[in-house]
């Protein structure tokens, strides 16, 4: 605990490590696949996030770049995670898999709806 | 000088990466140029042969490290001669199947002869190569050529016989490897010669766990009881060619890696006596079992399982004469053999379930693959003018000298069941009446075939009435292969390091 | 797709080298000159390769105002991660498990798909929210705690302040 | 400094407990990607962790190419579940 | 009943196996005669490589990493081989519709960067963990998030079977160059450089950017016609 | 880390290797299923790279790699042979199972199963 | 302490990964199981020191054996015997 950069680590750390756990715990507790997903995604993402920042500030002044890769996987995981978690979404949702408890009837149609349209349009690259 | 040991490895890969490009120019070339690597190979390996019995073994290191920390190949008289058996046999193998599935399309075509090529690559590879882990490397890329092999035909069972050649084959090499961790983790190398230098100072404990393991896995691809279950299939459901190509190469590399590493790398007394009784027990059950066989190609298969029991009750012997004996059984095998599968899928060549009562009576039709066979038969069970007596003369003549008398026993009896089911089949072929109503039908063999026949039944008579001609060369790998410290010397302490 | 004139091509193949040439200093970490010349050479043929992968943005997108309202951007980004972190911990841990969750629609007035790919990852990413699909325009929302059916209002609950942002942006 | 790392590592693990118990109870197939995508991101959290511990700048790589192919991984096993495999 | 007598065979080999492996003794230093400190030695003061499982994979045992390149060429052509069907169209994708937009335009922006990636794993294989096996694969991931993103992603199969013919070429024909100055199989022919620079190593990097193209080729090839696999 | 910890490191470690070698031999000679059988290939192989590797840890050891900061420090540094080893164990693996799976695919186009014995049409 | 804890915890994971893997009779959890156990042997492999083997078992386990084998069961069937088949057919 010397420097301001070591203060800064840790409580990321610290912060991180407990988001990843509530992750953790979140998927366990949560009764359907799309409650799962909500809490595991939000949760990891900023957890992992801040702990990898965490270990960067740790040893910037030993090595710049600890802190430099650190935000590249950091960016990657920001970029990754919530296009999987979507993509695993839309993938429940595609087999007609749906949330225990619906609110309002006009959800249902909602629904439907898109359940109806799952044909793309062709688009190139 | 042709070139050096690595060359027989390195230019097959070159090929095999070069074929696709070229495919893309003229097809033709996708066939040629197996055959012309092939040829080369065989060039090589048999002037190596002759520079090798004359000057001595030849060790060539590769990225220039010396053989304890790089790897290395061993060109001595054994392996070189084994080498040479192969390489000669695939280039007969590939003159075979020059014309072979022709009216298929251009795709299965290249990839059967890349495959043929890569199959007697590696297995050369695997008999020259001095480490352990390139023998298992080399091992997977014959597994994986020989699995495609066996599933080149799109019937239904040839898929079968090659998954549960691969079940067997990858078990096999992971049994390979933790022996291979045994060893490493207790004597730190790899290098054949320098394990078989310092086994001495390992746990006996140990040391018999790894051979276990060793000859397992090897008995795997060496078809020993009762660890060939895929044989057959893989023989039977096979190319013709193919067929030929297991029995004569596959079967031999493995052969050569059990012995190398009974004899080569570990001192453990009981090995031998092991191999003797795993090898009469193969011998007994496969031609017992050839007895009873239907098809022709399964028949051949358990011949060719029971022949190679008694090459390893040969080595068995322990003695410099019984190496001798079971090189040459080895020698035989591998040009008698091939000719029985070359002729005798001809015989079958139309029809579907290629049983032995279909055969009847086509020695009128087709007199020269019919008399091929025959003399293939007479040479196999080891009738006086052929080839094979005098092979199982020496065999008998090595038993005799360590005064194993049951074996010499059991090996006449064995002989006695061998001549039962092949003159029921040249008994069928001549004298039997041709029954229009199966589906063979007699036809001329092609050009390509008659030539390659001729060729092994020139050598098989050649051999039979002149066998002093491979009597020299077959001393020298038998003391090569008995002589472990001047392969210690040879590999870690100079010997020829290389010649260009 | 319709045929993209050179210039086009070329200023996106600008872009996208720029874009690489960062990532590749980042993955080495070093600016010594051996790494930067093969960085060069290796960042050059892969944005050649692949020169309408990356985006559809041009070098345009590297203004001032808008780099400014990126910043701006994750700063809000940022503060909604927190607080839908803080959300889900509130959920978690309480024993009864306070969910009351269904899907809902909302419109948005994005027309670029990276602009909408931004969109939605941000709106995985916020309290309560995780989009479920996305046809055309429209945006499928899983809420884990419904207020409102309505598009616009629910629009108003989940979005509002990213688009806003993002329509400058693009 | 290293008991905080410590103190990140416990949580980690009980989150690591708690996703790969999902993983074996999981009703469905989709549940079981959720806890495969959890434990992707604790571990490669771990993994930089570990960097620290055995002061390894090197070792980053192996975290960054762990979360891009975790991702992949699941992308491959969504597509499948959607019917488009 | 059969299921019992597996487990009771099992239950003795597993019995034996960790007999005698416990008594190996792990963690210690075992023996001193082995190869293992000529590696570290060499590696360092010869070849200038700081990977020495680079070195030891490309140099020390580099014809290990031929024959291992091969068995992944036959493996591929295998594939090609066995799932070969008697007709003459390459069957239709196994991918039926493209995913939701979201997945396709990120893939579009992560693909660059996971090429790179790649890329950065097989040219820095001598100083960092990686090297041409582990970026090729990573290049081949790269190629399957696209193609599992667009259901009309096209790979050129003339070009990858040309690129993999190519590299395969060139990594023996750099093993046979080093019999120039009377050298050996794949020896070093080039100057080494200092440790920890990009350009060290000699010969070493490029043969690993050589296996780096094959590798990724070759599992792209593969993941491609086992896509188009379809009943 | 006192080395009673290390010792259970490594007793645990031999164990999840031997143990994953004897799952996967279990499935191989069980299952009926063609796949479940290439898994079990899979798990073994898993197995084995975990031994190797095991067997050339060293306490306190550290990666073969000679970085900045690590260049005189190898008395300290792992047995890389295995490694290297297993390196080409896992990409042989693996094309082995393409290879496998395959067959089965084609298997299947026949058999229209499975089940490994409804597919023995051959005898052992 | 907590390390070796980690440790632990890892590989009781990739055994009941390996047991999960063989027991259950989903041919896709099965496989979801192996790329777990990759996942996992992946990080071991990192604490044993083995970064290059880590890499390579997370490029080759995590992504490319799971597409070859989804495919397979994908072209084949998704169940181990076909009563699974009847009785499953309406779950997921």
């Amino acid at each position: 605990m010397n420097t301001a950069y070591d203060i800064i680590g840790a409580i990321l750390i610290l912060i991180g490590s407990i988001f990843l756990f509530l992750g953790g715990l979140g998927i366990f507790r949560m009764p359907d696949v799309y409650n799962r997903l909500q809490a595991g995604t939000k949760a990891t993402t900023l957890g992992g996030m801040s702990t990898i920042l965490g270990i960067g500030f740790l040893m910037v002044e030993d090595y710049w770049g600890w802190l430099v890769k650190a935000i590249i996987i950091v960016i990657f995981i920001a970029f990754s995670n919530p296009i999987s978690s979507h993509a695993l979404a839309r993938a429940m949702y595609k087999r007609k898999h749906y949330p225990l408890i619906m609110s309002k009837d006009e959800n249902m149609d909602a629904y439907r709806e898109v359940a109806d349209k799952n044909q793309n349009k062709e688009e190139t690259i | 000088m042709v070139g050096t040991p690595v060359l027989l490895i390195a230019i097959p890969l070159l090929a095999a990466f070069v074929i696709p490009l070229v495919g893309m120019i003229w097809k033709e070339l996708v066939r040629i140029i197996p055959g012309l690597v092939l040829a080369y190979m065989m060039v090589l390996s048999v002037t190596l042969l002759h520079y090798v019995s004359v000057h001595g073994t030849i060790v060539e290191t590769i990225a220039g490290w010396s053989p304890p920390w790089g790897i290395n190949l061993v060109f001595s008289p054994l392996t070189g001669l084994l080498a040479s058996i192969m390489t000669i046999l695939g280039f007969l193998v590939w003159m075979y199947s020059y014309r072979f599935k022709r009216n298929v399309d251009f795709e299965p075509a290249k990839k059967y002869f890349i495959f043929l090529m890569m199959l007697v690559a590696s297995a050369v590879g695997m008999v020259i190569t001095g480490d352990i882990f390139n023998m298992f490397v080399f091992i997977e890329i014959m597994g994986i050529s020989a699995y495609t092999l066996t599933a080149f035909y799109t019937g239904r069972n040839s898929a079968e016989a090659a998954f549960k050649y691969l079940m067997m084959g990858g078990l096999a090499s992971s049994l390979l490897l933790i022996a291979i961790a045994i060893i490493y983790s207790q004597l730190g190398t790899l290098n054949m010669a320098d394990i078989a230098s310092k086994i001495s100072t390992m746990n006996p404990g140990y040391k018999i766990t790894a051979l276990v393991f060793f000859i397992t896995a090897i008995g795997i691809e060496a078809e020993m009881f009762p660890l060939n279950g895929w044989a057959p299939d893989a023989y039977s459901e096979a190319p013709g060619p193919v067929g030929a190509a297991f029995a004569g190469i596959t079967v031999k590399a493995g052969i050569y890696v059990i012995i190398r590493i009974v004899f080569t790398l570990f001192d453990v007394p009981g090995a031998y006596d092991f191999l003797l009784v795993i090898g009469l027990i193969t011998l007994i059950v496969a031609e017992t079992t050839a007895l009873r066989q239907e098809r022709l190609k399964r028949m051949l298969a358990y011949s060719s399982i029971g022949q190679m029991g008694l090459v390893v009750v040969a080595f068995g012997i322990g003695t410099v004469e019984g190496a001798y004996a079971a090189l040459f059984l080895m020698l035989n095998h591998a040009i008698i053999k091939p000719l029985l599968f070359f002729s005798g899928s001809y015989l079958v060549f139309n029809s579907k379930e290629k049983r032995i009562c279909e055969v009847n009576g086509l020695g009128k039709y087709m007199p020269f693959t019919s008399v091929l066979f025959a003399l293939g038969a007479f040479a196999i069970v080891g009738l006086p003018p052929f080839a094979g007596f005098w092979s199982k003369l020496s065999v008998l003549t090595a038993a005799a000298n360590e005064g194993l008398l049951l074996i010499i026993s059991l090996i006449l009896i064995v002989s006695v069941i061998e001549i039962v089911y092949y003159f029921r089949v040249v008994n069928r072929i001549f004298f039997l009446k041709y029954d229009k109503s199966t589906s063979v039908v007699p036809h001329r063999p092609r050009f390509n075939a008659v030539i390659t026949m001729v060729t092994l039944a020139i050598l098989i008579l050649v051999i039979g009435f002149y066998p002093d001609a491979v009597t020299g060369l077959l001393h020298n790998a038998s003391q090569d292969l008995m002589n472990t410290p001047e392969y210690i010397q040879n590999v870690l302490h100079g010997g020829q390091s290389l010649i260009r | 797709m319709k045929e993209l004139t050179f210039n086009v091509k070329f200023s996106r193949f600008l872009l996208n080298w720029l874009f690489l040439m960062v990532v590749w200093v980042a993955f080495t970490t070093s600016f010594s000159s051996q790494e930067l010349v093969v960085g060069l050479v290796v960042t050059m043929i892969i944005s050649l390769l692949s020169i309408s992968m990356f985006t559809c943005c041009t070098p345009a997108i590297l203004c001032p105002r808008r780099i400014f309202f990126m910043i701006w951007y994750l700063f809000v980004f940022i503060g909604a991660l927190i607080m839908s972190n803080l959300d889900v911990a509130r959920r978690v841990l309480t024993p009864s498990l306070p969910i009351n969750p269904g899907i809902v629609k909302i419109k948005t007035k994005l027309t670029t798909n990276f602009s909408k790919m931004v969109l939605a990852n941000s709106i995985t990413l916020t309290p309560g929210t995780l989009t479920v699909d996305i046809v055309d325009d429209t945006l499928y929302i899983h809420w884990i705690d419904v207020k409102t059916t309505n598009p616009e209002e629910a629009f108003k609950e989940i979005a509002e302040q990213f688009e806003k942002i993002l329509l400058k942006i693009f | 400094m290293i008991y905080i790392i410590y103190i990140a590592l416990g949580f980690m693990i009980l989150g690591l407990f708690f996703a790969s118990f999902r993983f074996i109870k999981g009703p469905t197939a989709g549940d079981r990607m959720v806890a495969l995508d959890t434990l992707t991101t604790i571990l490669v959290a771990g993994l930089v962790v570990l960097a620290y511990i055995f002061q390894r700048f090197i070792y980053l790589d192996v975290a960054l190419v762990y979360a891009v192919l975790g991702f992949i991984g699941v992308i491959v096993i969504a597509r499948y579940l959607e019917g488009a495999l | 009943m059969k299921k019992f007598l597996v487990l009771l065979i099992l239950a003795v080999l597993g019995y034996y196996m960790y007999d005698a492996l416990y008594g190996i003794g792990i963690g210690i230093p075992r023996f001193t005669d082995g190869v293992k400190d000529f590696y570290l030695d060499k590696t360092v003061s010869q070849l200038h490589v700081a990977n020495t499982v680079t070195s030891i994979v490309v140099n020390f045992r580099g014809f290990d990493t031929l024959g291992e390149v091969t068995v992944l060429f036959l493996a591929v052509t295998a594939l090609g081989s066995i799932l070969y069907k008697k007709r003459h169209d390459v069957g239709t994708r196994s991918i039926l519709f493209s995913s939701s937009s979201i997945v396709r335009s990120g893939s579009k922006l992560l693909f660059p960067a996971i090429v790179l990636l790649g890329a950065y794993v097989f040219i820095h294989g001598h100083l960092t963990p990686g090297g041409g096996f582990q970026g090729g694969t990573i290049i081949a991931t790269g190629f399957l998030l696209m193609l599992l993103a667009y259901e009309n992603f096209k790979v050129s199969h003339t070009v990858l079977s040309f690129v993999e013919s190519f590299a395969g070429i060139l990594f023996v024909v750099i093993g046979l160059f080093g019999f120039m100055n009377g050298g050996t199989f794949l020896q070093n022919f080039l100057p080494e450089g200092a440790l920890n620079n990009l350009f060290s190593g000699g010969v070493i990097g490029i043969i690993y950017v050589m296996v780096g193209f094959k590798v990724a080729t070759e599992l792209t090839g593969l993941i491609y016609t086992i896509l188009h696999e379809k009943d | 880390m006192d080395d009673n910890l290390l010792k259970i490191l490594e007793i645990g470690v031999l164990s999840t290797s031997v143990l994953m070698i004897l799952i996967g031999l279990y499935a191989v000679l069980t299952k009926r299923s063609l796949i479940k059988i290439v898994i079990g290939l899979s798990i073994i192989d898993g197995g084995i790279h975990l031994l190797l590797i095991t067997l050339g840890y060293l306490k306190r050891g550290t990666a073969p790699i000679f970085s900045p900061g690590y260049e005189h420090a190898a008395d300290k540094m792992v047995d890389p042979v295995p490694q290297a080893l297993v390196l080409t164990a896992i990409v042989i693996g693996f094309a082995v199972t393409a290879v496998a799976l395959s067959l089965i695919i084609r298997l299947y186009r026949h058999h229209h199963t499975l089940e490994i014995d409804e597919i023995k049409t051959l005898k052992w | 302490m907590i390390y070796l804890i980690l440790i632990l915890f890892l590989l009781v994971l990739i055994i009941g990964s390996a047991i999960y893997a063989v027991v259950q009779r989903d041919l896709l959890y099965a496989v979801i199981a192996t790329g777990v156990i990759s996942l996992v042997l992946t990080a071991v492999f990192y604490i044993l020191q083995a970064p290059d083997v880590a890499l390579t078992e997370a490029a080759i386990g995590v992504a490319l054996t799971t597409i070859i084998f989804i495919i397979t069961i994908r072209n084949t069937v998704r169940y181990e015997s076909d009563n699974d088949k009847k009785n499953k057919i309406k779950k997921l």
